[in-house]
């Protein structure tokens, strides 16, 4: 079994593009969640009062776990499609091995859970 | 054109002159009125309250945009609380009210200039039982929400000092003379007898018709059209349209400048209006999307109180329900119709108070009654051409005044903020802030 | 039976009859008192404030629930200025108010429909010194807050279109009626003698009452007991106690209807009874939970404005801190025992409405003194005894009304939502809106 | 030293003596000045104002702390709404105002205890015009509010049973002595002849520079200077500077004391102060940073209505805008200053009002006119030379009482949280809640 | 050493029973935080102005580090049971091996950083 | 390749000294979310009515994600240092291995994605 999470850091603005993307390679389901971060942009500058600071920059992450190698495949490539727009900021994808997923509601594991 | 103005002063003439409308006996001699402490109360309240609908509608814009944007946004309306406010004092009263004329009766001159002859002892002759100061302040409130109306049409995109800049220019060159030509005692479009009892003309119309331009003329939301951008916090959108509803009062029902019979009917049809197109945009969406939003109940009671402010004091209850119904379809109808045009009023500053502002314009000459107030002497037909004269003219000011000083403004400054700024936010890169902090 | 209306009357005639609580001389000579601009402008902006009281209750109510149904619970509330002023001005007002019978007396007839006959410059006997419009205003915004406080018992899971239909019913049938009985110049009610200043009657026992009511009728909340239901965001409940605390000095001291000494009374009242029971509530928490929360100060505060609303224009500034003191003993109680009951009164609108209310009326028995405010005559057991007779047909009223309309509703429309939709939020399922996007 | 109520009263007075400032020919015999509904209602309606700033002043200041301590931070401002209401009513009122003197003239006595001879139907000498019982309400609100504006200097680190105890003490022993020195009919400072218009002095210098010797006392946050402690809500900022803007026009305007020409000028000047100063304090930071801040802009707000604050019935509109623009740069450069000093003042309740009161003062010594209020009678250096006694007094009683009751806290309850309480937030440590669940 | 870490995406309603179900099991420690997502049941229908998209469906995410797999299957089964209704959205579970823990306070880690 | 995730879960407070830390050490980028939880302390008393509960206790998730062991030893010993005080609630730290990383701008991965 190669239970794949695929863990994407991406502009907010994309979300609405990638979740289109994944619903035409009919994918099983995705976590969303707010982050902040910076990779190469450093974050940008923000005053309080007379301090400076750097403000990190709003990301959305994008979790979908996927049943195998190629479906990952899959999810990676429609997210890159989705958002790439060549710029800095476009965000990146972590991709980790899932050792066991449970579908709660049928108590269904591995591959099942997810399909 | 539009003869506001005289409005307003027939609203106080018809409490003079009627003795069925006046509250105090000693004003059957209408030559010279006393300034009255209970009307000086109620229109300092009003003051009080329209000034605090600028931060209601920040709240309301805010709530609208996404979270990255929402300082900016309650900056490009509540700065204004500091910019228009100076100016005002300044010079804007002046070039607005000042009894002379300059540029051939195209603004007022400098008479009032920092206040100079403005009594707080007597009255003006526009509002004959309160000091002239209060009137002024009443005016001034008006003259700074004008300038934030504007804002919702080019929300999340506006550089903040190309805006600034603008607001200046525009509240200068085209608020200022509008409201010369309308309110003061000699503006030229007074005597053409229009009707706009608060401010449907001089407000509303030329701030959604300017917010139409400006929209036009920046161009769309970098991802409109290719992101959900839904509103970030309703309860702000909502808690805003509680606090506009309130002020409201103060706008329409302080219009009639005392504490007389007429604010209480401008008083009853501002809230039956907004009532009543709550109600039916609420209704539509039912209909049309199966549920009913909060989103769609206050554009519907923001629309409400946009196209019953030129009628508020001329009208019935019935007509004030039946306007309210109108415009709910009316402006739903603009709204739908902007999704297919493709240009982005990101926040519909226009469907909502531009094309509201029209109607309330247009149908003031339908239902206006001299039965409600006797001011209104022209009715039906007449009365409807007038009115669309009034907004004939309007239009055009908005429109081309918006074209021309966004243009300068455009050149000198640059209008619109990079795309990188704008992926980023306003209010980082405006006003390096973020709204919340985690 | 409660005679409330009797005492707004009264409030007025005293200060026509008493030379020290007439402010002009004029009113000395009763027969025809005049409109007076200082009392309009009061009335005017008691009006605005009781209309802000709503989105203030919005919020109170809103940040108390959790977020999936932030929305849902401030449309429970705001819809009604909507609905409830198109109602009102409509028939509302007229079945309320009316001079004449319809049914035996049960409510009023159509005699003032669309507020026909309510004139904008002559008063009604009810309110000598302001115009019949305005008091009618005034009344309206008193209909909407009523029916917007029962939401809160049965927060987050009542069905939109049932509650809208619910709302209408409940407002024709059961609010329209005993503002009739008690308040209207010739309700059969206003001859008992009860004292209610400004509502806690009509506005407080019949909404607690059937908020009571209809939350046992819909059953709890989904996971109720089982889950955490904190509040979602204690800085709204906070900031709405704030707006309720303002809104409330329109409520009590616009009671009085003119800006005359009783209104001082009343004011003053107002807050020392919120202030007496906001810090008796933080004691009792702190002594039994080592710790005062702040929802316990804004609960006190609340249950401190709704006990002293019946009394606000009789009892002395002692008598207000005692009420004060009392009705956070009674409500902290009254919310501890629903705890061990396990009825799901979600927001405790029966806790503190019902019982502060209840308590209100009756205290006011004990505390009313003819040395503030003259038309207080009968006083001790006999007024008492008068007092719980008005609270005993209050709470039938509510009680009987309430299971009847919301029976009817929920065959009709099914009142609560699916267990699904109720997981889902009210939000989602009810307007298709999420109260905050991320 | 200060005598602020003088100038109250002289503002009264002036309507009286001056035709020309007087609305009521009646009034010409200053022997019995009638009450007038007018006034009475703009000061009811003002007390209601100046009670909504403390909900204002809590969102302003919740909006600043870190998400942990946004309940305490607004507690610790709207508890006083229930304690310092209480204490008012019960003797505080008494303590300040009252005719008769106790302790050699350091404080009143207990003649009016529990409101005892405030009569809700005859004026107080303070205000001819209208019931004694509303001029004491309006002076409660002053009071609450007074209190609040300390913790702004000591926020996210005051255990909250201290602050309790210290806000009973400083209210009774600092504040209650000021103002009957400075406001009570027989206050030996009545004398001196400074100018407070509105509570420059007793409101602003006492409790910003009581806020200073606290923050002094209590030390820094833990982790100051070491962790980013931005406002975790800029939206609650701005909101609350909406709120305050509003009140402050209740609390400025309504210190004349009625619906007069005094008000109109109060009111127009402490809008054009807070416009000027919130425009500078932007312009301050455009230049040095780059981008004007939503915080800067608000902050200059509120300094521009504290500086305006003593002032704002004395001066002319140009004064007030020069007045605003003094204040900004004064203030920003104070807490400029803080940081380089590495004082705690967590919310800049110094450096605003503090800073801003102090300068008020001493400016309207230079900017008051008798040509705008007739009761001016020293102008130039007398008068600055008494202003700045005035202000000495102020910063002698403030810093001197704020010691001994703060290290009588401290010794008694212990003033600070512990480390660990301090690291979770006040929220959950002092009040065992959370603002936000999620 | 095998440390686990399982990541729940559960209803927010369920958090309490959860904690408490955790509890009864004496776990180390628990990080939650909030999410958005949907499985099969793909969204619920938002509406603004008159554009139509799914919105995702508010969920909590709860990671629990185990310090080896028996205890990791303990804590499964706590939320399992504590959250298992039958119905849509019950949720799901994820398993991950974990390279290395480290407690800050005092450096220990691995199974000691745990317990 | 030996791609490591660190994820540090850390009081909010000491956000500032970490990214001031982590900078020192020249770091590609970070993720930063708000958790809440309990380690040893186990939450806080929380009242609500006359109810009890335990409040989780606000934290910062810091996730850095590193090309190699050695970076992320790095990484973590910054994180340490910048946030130790040795009293309860300092955090903890959990470090997985990443399979994958891609870099959408440039399509980029491994090592390269990060660096
Ligand atoms: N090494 C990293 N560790 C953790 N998160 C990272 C790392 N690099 C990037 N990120 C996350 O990805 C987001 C996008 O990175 P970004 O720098 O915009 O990508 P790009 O390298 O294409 O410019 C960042 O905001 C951050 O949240
Ligand atoms: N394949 C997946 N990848 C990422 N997250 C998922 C996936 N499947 C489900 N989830 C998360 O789990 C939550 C619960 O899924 P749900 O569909 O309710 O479970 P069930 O399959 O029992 O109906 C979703 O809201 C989503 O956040
Ligand atoms: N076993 C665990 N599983 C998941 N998260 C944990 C675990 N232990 C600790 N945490 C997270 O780390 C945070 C800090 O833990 P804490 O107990 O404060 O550390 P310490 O053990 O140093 O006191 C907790 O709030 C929680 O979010």
């Amino acid at each position: 079994m190669s239970l794949k999470k695929v863990e994407a850091i991406v502009r907010p603005g994309a979300m609405k593009q990638i979740l289109l993307a994944l619903d035409a390679i009919n994918y099983a389901g995705v976590t969303v969640s707010e982050v902040q971060g910076h990779g190469k942009q450093k974050g940008v500058k923000e005053h309080y009062r007379d301090k400076t600071t750097l403000s990190l920059i709003s990301k959305m992450k994008v979790e979908v776990v996927c049943s195998g190698e190629k479906e990952a495949e899959l999810a990676i490539e429609a997210i890159v499609n989705a958002t790439k727009t060549g710029e800095f900021g476009d965000g990146k994808i972590f991709v980790t091995d899932l050792k066991e997923v449970i579908r709660i509601r049928t108590g269904e594991t591995g591959t099942k859970a997810i399909n | 054109m539009t003869s506001t103005g005289k409005i307003r002063l027939g609203a106080l003439a018809a409490s003079c002159l009627l003795p069925a409308l006046a509250f105090a006996e000693e004003a059957a001699a209408p030559a010279v009125p006393k300034l009255d402490t209970g009307d000086t109360a109620w229109i300092l309240v009003s003051c009080a309250m329209v000034l605090l609908m600028t931060p209601g509608l920040a709240l309301f814009y805010a709530g609208m945009v996404r979270k990255k944007n929402v300082l900016s946004t309650m900056m490009q309306s509540m700065f204004m609380m500091g910019l228009i406010s100076l100016i005002w004092v300044w010079y804007g009263y002046s070039l607005a009210f000042s009894p002379g004329h300059s540029m051939g009766g195209f603004i007022g001159n400098f008479d009032f200039l920092w206040l100079n002859g403005v009594s707080s002892s007597t009255a003006s002759p526009l509002a004959p039982t309160i000091p002239h100061l209060v009137y002024m302040a009443f005016q001034m409130m008006f003259a700074i929400i004008t300038v934030a109306l504007i804002s919702g049409s080019v929300a999340d995109r506006f550089k903040f000092s190309a805006w600034v800049a603008f607001a200046i220019l525009w509240s200068t060159l085209v608020y200022n003379p509008v409201a010369h030509w309308v309110w003061s005692p000699n503006g030229f479009l007074l005597a053409k007898g229009a009707l706009d009892f608060a401010g449907g003309t001089v407000v509303h119309i030329i701030s959604g018709v300017s917010a139409l331009t400006a929209c036009l003329i920046l161009g769309p939301r970098k991802g409109h059209g290719k992101e959900n951008m839904l509103p970030h916090n309703m309860t702000y959108v909502l808690l805003g349209t509680g606090l506009l509803w309130f002020g409201w009062f103060g706008f329409n029902a302080g219009s009639a400048l005392g504490a007389n019979g007429i604010a209480a009917v401008a008083f009853v049809n501002t809230n039956t209006a907004a009532a009543s197109a709550a109600l039916l945009w609420s209704l539509i969406e039912w209909v049309r999307n199966g549920k009913p939003s909060a989103l769609g109940f206050a554009s519907g009671a923001v629309a409400g109180l946009v196209v019953i402010t030129p009628a508020a004091g001329f009208v019935s209850v019935q007509s004030a329900a039946i306007m309210g119904l109108l415009v709910s379809l009316v402006c739903y109808g603009a709204i739908f119709l902007k999704e297919k045009l493709g240009y982005d009023d990101s926040l519909d500053a226009f469907g909502v108070h531009g094309v509201g502002g029209t109607l309330g314009a247009i149908l003031t000459g339908v239902f206006a009654s001299s039965a409600v107030n006797p001011v209104v002497t022209k009715t039906g037909w007449a009365l409807v051409m007038v009115q669309l004269e009034a907004v004939g003219w309007s239009w055009l000011i908005a429109v081309v005044g918006t074209f021309v000083l966004l243009k300068l403004v455009d050149a000198i400054f640059g209008a619109k903020v990079a795309p990188r700024e704008e992926e980023l936010g306003l209010d980082l890169t405006q006003h390096s802030e973020n709204g919340y902090e985690i």
